[in-house]
């Protein structure tokens, strides 16, 4: 277990460990049963272009905003016991972490569809914009989710 | 005096991150596009177009939303988080 | 990252790394964008009942074929890249890890229906059995999933 | 000769956690639930109500299945893996 402190909702440029944030999820409740866990990771591909690199840029205060108010509806729509966030920013390597997403709750029915839902959601409504560099250069990924 | 943030892809477009401007009584998403299009016709196009989201101390604006003194106003193009 | 081989589908006494199952997972392809982690842990409650300790016992063989027959329906049906199922037996104390499934794909919807399908699945087919240690002694679980 | 496995729940009940028996030739489920009525009435009626699964193999048996010599047949109570 690292040093971090474990906000449940972060935007960060340092790498996350998947094991923590579940162990730090754990610590919310003895009644855990079910955790399911989204991870978005850096693919080499996207519409047949080749891609060498990514990079993210936010928009401080309101994405945090807005990961929080995903993570208060997940709790209150769906019934899991808690949910957090962390979205890195800038640059990302093929096959690096991009995206956690950790829904806990008694049963895993509610996690399932809490944990899609927030990445979805997330897409829809939080201030973060990619940037992929190509072998034609570098582009704003402009498209809706 | 209100501040004005570009993000992204619409940095390159507004030709600048950030700018401030003056303004005596609120004015609405369509007369600050105006102001805008002063300088940079085709930021004020988009705007227009709604091919941007536009927000007010981070929160999304509605057509009613009035922007006044001391606030924080976004251009926002398409986001493009979490990956896939 | 531990010396452990990875076999994908495993029935194992000892605990297990959720991030070293992931970066396993990862290596497989350099087109995934997608990871769906079910984790399974165990609860102090169950029907009202305080639960100290869980015992998990299996059919050896015929628990690890029903496992690879899961991941291998999953990556037909589902259009996922690759699946990896643990499945821990023996003591289980409360809040451990009980079981996990990583579901890696190139995009998150497919993994999501994997690794629900999955879990449903293992449930159904795969011949593990589990003891609940409660103030009024020891049972077998036997209800349907 | 056949081997026959009794797990979680079913050891108790058959009073024991494995068996050989013999049998010169292949013989049904319902055949087999007769021999073990002998001694563990128990045990038979569970079968003959279909509350014990049963494998022959490590696969699961159909009505027709048939028992042969040399096979490893399994009487196991309903699953409970996964956790929830």
């Amino acid at each position: 277990m690292s040093t971090t402190t474990f906000s449940k909702v972060r935007i960060q440029l340092e790498d996350f460990s998947v094991t923590d944030e579940i162990e730090a999820m754990k610590k919310v409740s003895r009644n855990i049963g079910g955790i399911t866990t989204f991870l978005g990771t850096g693919r080499e591909l996207s519409k047949g272009e080749n891609i060498s690199k990514l990079n993210f840029e936010h928009y401080p205060k309101m994405a945090e905003k807005k990961l929080e108010e995903i993570r208060e509806k997940a709790i209150q729509d769906f019934g899991v016991i808690d949910m957090s966030i962390i979205h890195r920013i800038g640059p990302i390597e093929i096959g690096e972490n991009i995206v956690l997403i950790v829904a806990v709750g008694e049963h895993r029915g509610e996690t399932f569809k809490a944990c899609e839902w927030a990445i979805a959601e997330l897409k829809r409504t939080t201030p973060i914009w990619k940037r992929e560099t190509t072998t034609k250069g570098e582009v704003w990924v402009q498209d809706t989710p | 005096m209100i501040t004005l943030k570009y993000f992204a892809s619409l940095r390159s477009i507004a030709g600048k991150e950030e700018e401030s401007l003056d303004i005596t009584n609120p004015i609405t998403i369509d007369q600050l596009s105006d102001i805008i299009a002063q300088n940079s016709p085709k930021m004020a196009e988009m705007v227009r177009e709604k091919k941007v989201l536009i927000s007010v101390n981070q929160e999304m604006t509605a057509d009613d939303t009035l922007i006044r003194d001391g606030d924080e106003v976004a251009f926002l193009p398409p986001f493009s988080g979490g990956a896939i």
